[in-house]
Parts: structure tokens; sequence; C-alpha cells
């Protein structure tokens, strides 16, 4: 029953880690850009979350909106004003510049709203549930059907709509999408607000029941990583698969082994993986 | 007054030359073919045209207006739709999924179902493919597919670049019957073609290019019996 | 060579310093970043000259920093000698983590390194004998001149240069040596270089041996330097940050661009840090990123492009 | 046998690009490639540089089986090429591209310096040696990567459409400086979309058309052979009046 109550719990953060790490995958896979950054926007829309509660005194029906309308805006303006440029240049340029932005982010939060550990009140979202025994908070229920729901949102916003079909031919090849009569730097720009801004309801989800400091989009951004690389770059169904895998096996080897060693277990895993297959689990050549 | 006129383009890859001198007319209705051996520059010219590469001289003029330099995305809401080289399908979606992406400049969104009504009855083939990724046709079809994708935008003029190329004889057969068709019904059509004699059959007027320049021109009928064609072609007795 | 009398120049001016300014902190500066310098310049062999961008140097540098103070801890030798034995851990380490990952392209490769320190830095975070998560000291007060504990910066200073000196003049060589042309070629292309055969995998593996091996090195001095590690200043993710950043802006493949990032940034830093206290690293850490965002954006080749566009000759456009 | 392809297979996924080609070259003569576009000649050469290893088939090269050797070996073994898109080493100067080339049979910086200053001469580019490779223009890197690949001191050189794209006055350049290299022992294998460049250089003309050699022989023998006629105007070649 514990080991159930465990694979649950697993499954519901895995589903957060799928949403946020969808917008990655979003990117990497239409651009072959890796935003580096990626976890700083989980973070800025966890202060989002915060201060729209503290501050506006609203509820996740409007945080979260916000901050994917917010995280979205500035998707756009990252892509318009930084990596539409560096792409052009070396390798080291994409990685330095998405690092900078990085830094820049995660420092300035240190600096705005210093490195304490702030929460959201455990109580926002209802109490706990019993189903046939077992006990999960409402918070991650929440957190974790929304973003699953978006996450498949996503999958078929990609697959059976125009935009995203638009989306996809930009990044499968932008001379035809151009004789297409599409715009590649538009559409690749709306690619980075749509990651940016999945990244930010996600971002506002686990805010509901995880720490916030400025400094949490780094471990974070490395399990995105990891869920990016073993889904298969630009695979949102690829990222939902190992989001949700990797949700269940740090819960278990937490449970089982003990918490600190589950990120080993996680990163051990996602090396094994890259060194047996070059290119993720799910990944196509 | 011509539908499309091409004045002394010249486009450069770097310092490579491309094409340096072309210049050809496409009267409204007509069918004009661009001929020439591999590498003689009928790509890089019909990729001018469509604003896929940047031109480093001359002019493009369409319906009287300069259209020189403008973007590939922009062209194509004028009314040239080009189907290009290698057919560069978007493979991981479908059949119909790519026909509508053809449409994207459509204003009339109305049109679409009509559109793709017509393609699906000049290629019946993709019509009971239209659920299909692109990446699993076969050529004959991949070729359907690219000139019934360009069609999608309805054009005034078709570019089409090598449509015979890597098919079956059998295949090249329809598809030329369908060019027919399709300038029954008025169509302009561009095309460059390696195989001639099929050219030839189909078009009006033809324009022979080497290393870049335009060096033969004339009706069709005039065309197909000139030794000079052959002399283009085999590259035999050039000095 | 060309530039050799501005080398020259550089070089009388950075072994003056210490004798010229007598602030503690600003001496305390010029040997930081002797030591920004070294890192940086190891992580060049890989990342600069081979074009394999690491971004997990740390795991190198974490190394010879735990091997100086685990010695001291365990054995009671001076931390020093940890030097040594770190490099060869680290150079073992980096077969390792290089044999597999080599084969992985661009971004896959930076992905992995980090992955791999991040893995080294949770494993020390919870391992007793490194002191896990509080980490380790070293010695108290000196016990003899082996500890290389001393109060004023200077004598790290001279530590600090001959070790960078060394270095450099270890990567000059190597870069007019057939290795040095097989690194530029890889970085021109895996491709192109094999097919003049050149055997890619196996240089790549040479270029990350020294890497580690000298990466590994300036963790040491730090540990001797400073006295104290945990691992978040020995192995956190910042620590392979900087040295791709200090690196970059100064040039990566270049010999001296290390060098000229370290001479821009370390100031920069300890100077923020010292005008806003402990919270100014928030500072130090904006004016950092947005240095890095501003060379990527505008200057991705760093200082040494625009000294090399100052220096070089039109070049007339030759066919 | 000098070079020898037996049965030669590329297939991506369904499609074979190369479908059972043979090739045989003796030492010191120039063989041309031709056909039409997609008729499978760059992949077929693909597979004897290694760059790609093909499905099926054979390739042997003095007498040593090369079909899965890697890239670096079969410069070792003494087989060069050029790339239809000239990779050049941006960062480095031209004297120092050749360098990388000679260092394959010189360890010393100073006999590899040598044998780069004796290539770069060769191929005229002495005056240029100190240039960064990345403000030569194209005809200057196709000349590059020849000179590259002559300092691995190679038997044989494939040349990859080393041709296309240049003036005419350049063309004339390098079929001049392909004739030298000849000269010097070195057999040569080129790909060449421009049949007059065939037609002037090559002894030998081997016709691809869909994966298969449908002709070879005397270059001026081959363009007069129906099937070749027939490949590159089309299909309808009974009612061609010429």
């Amino acid at each position: 029953m514990i080991l159930l109550q465990v694979i649950v719990s697993g499954l519901l953060m895995g589903s957060v880690y799928a949403l946020f790490s969808s917008g990655l995958t979003l990117i990497w896979g239409m651009m072959n850009v890796v935003n580096f950054a990626h976890g700083d926007f989980v973070m800025l829309a966890m202060y989002v979350a915060f201060f729209a509660f503290t501050l506006l005194k609203v509820g996740p029906l409007l945080f979260v909106p916000l901050a994917a309308a917010l995280l979205f805006m500035l998707g756009v303006v990252v892509y318009l004003g930084l990596v539409r440029h560096v792409v052009r240049g070396p390798p080291l340029a994409q990685i330095l510049g998405t690092f900078g932005l990085a830094l820049v982010l995660r420092y300035a939060a240190f600096w705005a709203f210093t490195a304490n550990f702030v929460s959201l009140p455990d109580n926002l979202v209802g109490g706990t549930f019993d189903i046939g025994g077992l006990r999960i908070e409402a918070s991650r229920l929440l957190g974790g059907v929304l973003a699953l729901v978006i996450t498949i949102g996503m999958h078929l916003i990609l697959t059976r709509t125009a935009l995203g079909s638009r989306l996809l031919a930009v990044s499968e090849d932008r001379s035809a999408a151009m004789l297409m009569g599409i715009r590649p730097d538009r559409m690749q720009a709306i690619a980075w607000g749509f990651g940016a801004a999945s990244t930010g309801i996600a971002g506002a989800l686990i805010a509901l029941f995880f720490y916030i400091s400025p400094t949490v989009g780094e471990s974070l951004a490395l399990v995105a990583f990891v869920v990016v690389c073993l889904g298969g770059f630009g695979s949102v169904p690829g990222a939902l698969i190992a989001g949700l895998a990797i949700g269940v096996i740090e819960a278990l080897s937490g449970y089982l082994i003990g918490a600190v060693y589950k990120d080993v277990l996680v990163y051990s895993l996602f090396l094994i993986v890259l060194w047996v297959r070059p290119r993720g689990l799910m990944g196509t050549s | 007054m011509s539908l499309l006129s091409v004045r002394n383009l010249s486009v450069r890859y770097g310092d490579l030359v491309g094409v340096s001198d072309v210049s050809l007319e496409v009267p409204e209705g007509g069918v004009v073919a661009l001929l020439g051996s591999n590498g003689a520059g009928k790509t890089t010219t019909l990729n001018a045209i469509a604003g896929l590469v940047p031109t480093a001289g001359g002019s493009v003029t369409w319906q009287g207006a300069d259209i020189t330099g403008r973007p590939a995305f922009a062209v194509v809401g004028l009314g040239l739709a080009l189907s290009p080289e290698g057919w560069r399908l978007f493979v991981q979606q479908t059949v119909e999924q790519n026909l509508r992406l053809g449409a994207t400049v459509l204003a009339d969104r109305k049109r679409l179902p009509v559109l793709l009504d017509r393609v699906f009855t000049l290629f019946p083939r993709l019509a009971e493919r239209r659920r299909q990724r692109a990446g699993t046709l076969s050529g004959g079809e991949r070729q359907m597919l690219a000139m019934g994708r360009a069609l999608m935008s309805d054009p005034k003029l078709l570019m089409l670049d090598e449509p015979s190329l890597g098919l079956a004889p059998a295949v090249v057969e329809t598809m030329y019957e369908t060019l027919g068709r399709l300038r029954g019904e008025g169509l302009t059509l561009l095309l460059a073609e390696q195989a001639v004699e099929l050219a030839l059959e189909v078009a009006d007027y033809a324009y022979v290019l080497q290393t870049g320049r335009t060096v033969l021109d004339g009706t069709a009928a005039k065309l197909a019996d000139d030794e000079d064609v052959r002399r283009i072609y085999l590259g035999l007795e050039t000095e | 060579m060309k530039h050799w009398p501005i080398a020259l120049a550089g070089f009388v001016a950075i072994a003056a310093w210490p004798l010229l300014v007598h602030d503690v902190f600003l001496q305390r500066v010029g040997a930081l970043v002797l030591l920004a310098a070294i890192s940086a310049s190891a992580w060049n062999l890989i990342g600069g000259y081979a074009g394999q961008v690491s971004v997990g140097h740390s795991i190198y540098f974490g190394i010879g920093a735990y091997a100086a103070l685990t010695l001291y801890t365990e054995l009671g030798w001076p931390p020093i000698a940890g030097a040594p034995i770190g490099m060869v851990v680290s150079m073992l380490i980096a077969v390792v983590i290089g044999t597999p990952t080599f084969r992985l392209r661009g971004h896959y490769f930076s992905m992995a390194t980090i992955a791999a320190a991040e893995l080294a830095r949770i494993l020390a975070s919870n391992w007793p004998l490194v002191g896990a998560a509080v980490g380790l000291m070293g010695p108290p007060r000196p016990r003899s001149v082996a500890d290389l504990s001393f109060i004023s910066p200077v004598p790290y200073h001279y530590l600090f240069l001959a070790a960078l000196v060394a270095l450099l003049g270890l990567t000059w060589a190597m870069q007019r040596s057939r290795m040095g042309y097989y690194l530029a070629a890889i970085r021109g292309g895996d491709r192109a270089a094999s097919s003049l055969g050149v055997p890619v995998l196996r240089y790549k593996l040479y270029a990350l041996l020294l890497s580690a091996a000298f990466t590994s090195l300036a963790g040491s001095l730090y540990a001797v330097m400073v006295g104290f590690i945990d691992p978040e200043s020995a192995l956190g993710i910042l620590i392979s940050v900087k040295m791709v950043i200090v690196a970059a802006l100064g040039g990566a493949g270049t010999l001296f661009g290390p060098l000229v990032g370290a001479i821009i940034l370390v100031p920069l830093e300890e100077t923020t840090n010292a005008l806003y206290g402990g919270s100014g690293t928030g500072i130090t850490f904006i004016i950092y990123g947005a240095i890095i965002v501003f060379v990527a954006r505008f200057q991705p080749g760093g200082i040494a492009e625009i000294w090399r566009k100052l220096t070089e000759r039109r070049p007339t456009r030759v066919s | 046998m000098f070079l020898e392809a037996r049965g030669i297979i590329k297939a991506f996924g369904s499609f074979r690009a190369v479908d059972g080609a043979d090739l045989d070259v003796t030492e010191g003569e120039i063989v041309g490639l031709i056909g039409p576009n997609g008729a499978g000649k760059s992949t077929f050469f693909n597979c004897l540089a290694g760059d790609t290893q093909p499905t099926a088939g054979t390739i042997r090269f003095l007498d040593r089986d090369v079909t899965n050797a890697t890239p670096e070996d079969h410069a070792r073994f003494g087989l060069a090429r050029t790339f239809q898109v000239p990779v050049t080493f941006e960062d480095m100067s031209v004297a120092d591209n050749v360098m990388v080339g000679a260092f394959l049979r010189h360890r010393a910086r100073a006999a590899a310096r040598r044998v780069a200053e004796e290539v770069l001469d060769f191929t005229g580019l002495s005056a240029l040696a100190d240039t960064p490779a990345r403000s030569l223009g194209t005809p200057g890197r196709k000349r590059l990567e020849i000179a590259r690949a002559l300092a691995t001191e190679p038997r044989l050189l494939l040349l990859d459409e080393a041709l296309a794209g240049l003036t005419p006055a350049e063309i004339r350049l390098a079929i001049e400086l392909v004739r030298r290299i000849k000269a010097r022992g070195i057999t040569i294998v080129i790909v060449e979309h421009i049949m007059e460049v065939i037609l002037s250089l090559a002894e030998r003309a081997v016709v691809f058309h869909q994966g298969k050699v449908i002709a070879q022989g005397a270059p001026r023998a081959v363009v007069d052979d129906p099937a070749v006629v027939s490949a590159y105007l089309g299909h309808h070649m009974k009612r061609v009046r010429v």
C-alpha cells in the first residue's frame, strides 16, 4: 500500500516534470538550441505565483494563467533579443548566451527577493484526499492532473492544429516552410513563447507544494534536461513518458534507498542512457 | 505583357556563380520550359524567382511590379508557387497536413476545401493516403504531393523543379498528363527539366541554360529539332 | 608570436604586481586572477583548442581540492601533496567520462558533462570521509613551510604564477606540435579532420587528460590557499561556468585569452563582493551574466577576436 | 587491383541510392564518375571515401578490404578525398591547414612544414600561405582542400565536384592542376556534374543512372552510347531527332 502511495505521488510529480520539460523539448527539438536558463524560467514562474498570491491576493485560478502570460512574453523577448542571434554563432555562443541569461535571472531574483526560501501556504488548495486508503494532497493532485492535461493539450496543439503544423514545418525544413508563406522567425518566436508559457504553468503549479528560492531552478533544470534527453529531443509524448518515469523513479528510490540518493540514481541513469543510446531513449537519429 | 519577366538575373553563392545572366519571359497561360544539364543553373533560377536565394543582380518582375529580393514567404502570397527540387515535403506530417500548409497564404479560407478537392481529384492517390505521413510515400506520390501542395496556394504561376526526376517512366507520363490538364485549366507553368523531349512536348516555349546563362531559346517545336540542344546537354564540341 | 614584446611586458607587470601594490586586497586579487587563469587555461585545452564545450569541469577542480584537504585530514600530509594524486585521479575520471561522452555531439556532450559533475557534487555532499555537506578544513596554523599556509597573498601569487607559466608553456608547445594542429582541425570539423587521418576520439581524449590534470591542480592550489572547501565551493556548477566564461570572454582557443578574461572578471567579482558584502554575490553574478550574454550576442569570439581584428593585416579577398 | 568496388549497395530505408555498382580503377588513371542528378554517384563516392558504409558489397584498395574502414584509416592507407562543399579549417592559416595533412606521415613539425611548403608551391598557394583560410574565396578553398589532401601523400585522390561553380577560367586552372597531380603518379577518381570537365580530363568515364553503372569507357564514346543519351535526355529517346 505504501509502495502504491509512493508510486502515485511519483506519477503526480512526474506529470509536472513532463510539463516543464515539454517546453524545453519543444525549443530544443525545433531549433537545436538548449535553453540553459530553463530552470530559471521555472523559478520566475514560481515567484510570479508567490507574489500574485501575497500581493494581489489571487489564487491559482488566476496566477497560473498570469504566469503563463508573463513567461510567454519573456520567451518571445528572449528569442528575439538573444537566441535569434546566437544560433547563428558558434556552439559556445549558444551555451554562453543562455547560461548568461540564467545567471542574470537567478541572481536578479537573489538580489530582489533575497536567498530566503518562501512558500505558498499549504492550505491554498484543499487539504488531503483519501482515496481508498491512498492519501493525496490536493495541491499535488491539482498540479499533477493539470500538468498532465496541459502536456497532452500541447501535444494536440502541435499535431492537430494549423499553428502546430506550421511550427513543425519550420523545424523540419525552414526553406520549404518559407515557400508555403510561413515566416520562420515569427514561428520560432511563438515556439519560444509556448515553451516558456508551459514552463510558466509548470512553475506556478509546482509553487503550490514546493519551496521557492532563487536557486530552485538549478536542480529542476537538471531534471528537465534528463527528461528531455531520455524522451528524445523535440518529442512531447517522449517528455511525458520520461517525465512520469523520472517522477516514479525518484519517488521509489527516495523511499527505498533514501532521499539524498534519488538524484544520484537519476543522473546515473541519465549518463548510462546517453552512453548506450546517444540520442535518448525515444530519440530518432 | 508577360506574367513573369526575368532580366539579366545573377545569383552568387559566396563567390560561386549560381547563375550569371538569365533572362526569360513567361506569358499568362503559357507553359515555359527551362532546359539544361546538371549544374546549368535551372534550380538556382527558380529559387531566385521564388525568393529562396538572394539575387546579386538583374530583376524579377511579376505582373508589372518589381519583386526582386522579396523573401519567399512574401512571394508565394503574390501567386507564384514553387514545387522545389527534391520535393522538400514535411515528411513527419501527414499528406493532408502538407496540403493544408500549402494553403497558408490563402486569404479566403473558404476556398480551402475547394482547393483540397481539386488536388484530390487531380491525384486520387493522395486522397487515399491523406492520413499517411508524407515520409511513407513512394517517389511518384511524393512528386504528386509536392505539386498538390504548391497548388494549394491557388497560384497563377506554378514553377516545377524537375518534376520527372527519379520517377519511373509510367509515373512520369501521368505527371505530364496532369500538367496538360492544369494547363487546360488556364494555369501558367514554368518548369525546369532535364528530360528534354518530355518538356518540349508539353511546353510552348523553352529556354536553354548553360553554365548559368540563357544560351538558346525558341518555340518548343523549333528547339526539338535543334542540333545545339544535344550539344549543350552532352557537352560535345564545346571548344 | 609576433607580439612577444607585449606578452613580455604583460608578464613583467603580472610578476611585479604584488611588489607594486601594498594593499592586501589588491595583492589577493592578483593571486586570485592567476588562479582563475590557471583553471580557465586548463579548460581551454579541451573547451577552446579542441572545441568540446565541457560545462562540468568542476568535477576535476573538486577532485584536486578534495585530494589536497582529505590527505591532510586523514593522514596529516601537507595539502599540496594531494595535488599530484588529484591530477592522477582526475585523469582516470577523465577517461571514464570522456570515452563515452566524446561520441556525443554538441549540446549532448555539454549536458553529459553537467550531469557527471552534478553527480560528483551530490556524492561528495553525502560522503562523510570528505566532510559531506560541511566540507573540509586545512591546517589551522602552518606546521611547516610545506603546508604552504601564509597570511600574505604574495607567496601564493608566485606559486600560482609558476603553475600558470608551466601550463601556458605546455600549451604553447602543444599548440605548435602535431597535437595542436590536430586539435585545431578537430575544432574546425570532425569530418574533415578524420578525412586527413586525424584520430579524432584519441586526440579529444589527450586534450581532456591534460585539461583535467591542470584543472585538478588549480583545485588543489585553491584548497591550499583558502584552507576550506565544501561541495558548493569546490564542486558547484558555478565553478565550471566560471571557467567557461573566463576563457570565452578572453577568447577560447587562444593562449592568453583565459588570462585576459581572468584579469577582467576576477577584479570585477572581488570588487563587487567587497562593495556589496555577503549578499553582493547576487550583483556579481548579474554583472557576470550580463557580460556573457553581451559577449555571446555581439562578440562570440571574445576579446581575442577584437585583438585579432585590430592586429591582423586586412586580408585581401583572394581566390 | 588498385581499387576495386564490387556490388556496392547503399540503401536509405527502402530507397537504394546505389544499387549494385561495380568499379575498377587501375593505378595512374583518371576516372570520371558522371550521371544525371540523383543518379547515386555522390553516395557511391562517399562509400569509396569511407564516409559512409555500404549496405552491401566490398571495396578493396591495394589488396586490403577497406569496406568498413574509418575515414582516418582511408587517409592512412593512401586514399585521400576532397569535399563537395569545402570544409576548410577556418581559424587556421592556409599553410596550417595543409600542415594538418602533412602531419599524417611526418610527426616532426619541421618535416611537416617542408611537405606543406612543397604542396603549397605545387598547388600555387604559396603566396597565400599565411592568410587565414576564412578569407579565401571558394575557388581558393577548393584548391586548399586539394592541397591538404595531397599533403597526406596519397596514392589515390577522390575529388568530389572540385570544379562546380567555378568560372571557365578557374575551371581551366583546376583542370591543369589535376593533370599535374596525375603526373606525380597519383591516381584520381573525380565526380563531376560538368560534362565538359570529364571530356577533357578523364581517361575513362563511368556513367551512373538510378544507382547503377550503365556505361563506361572513353568519355567521347560513352556520350554517344544510346543508354547514356537516354539517361541524360529523357525517356523518349526513340523520338529525339539528333
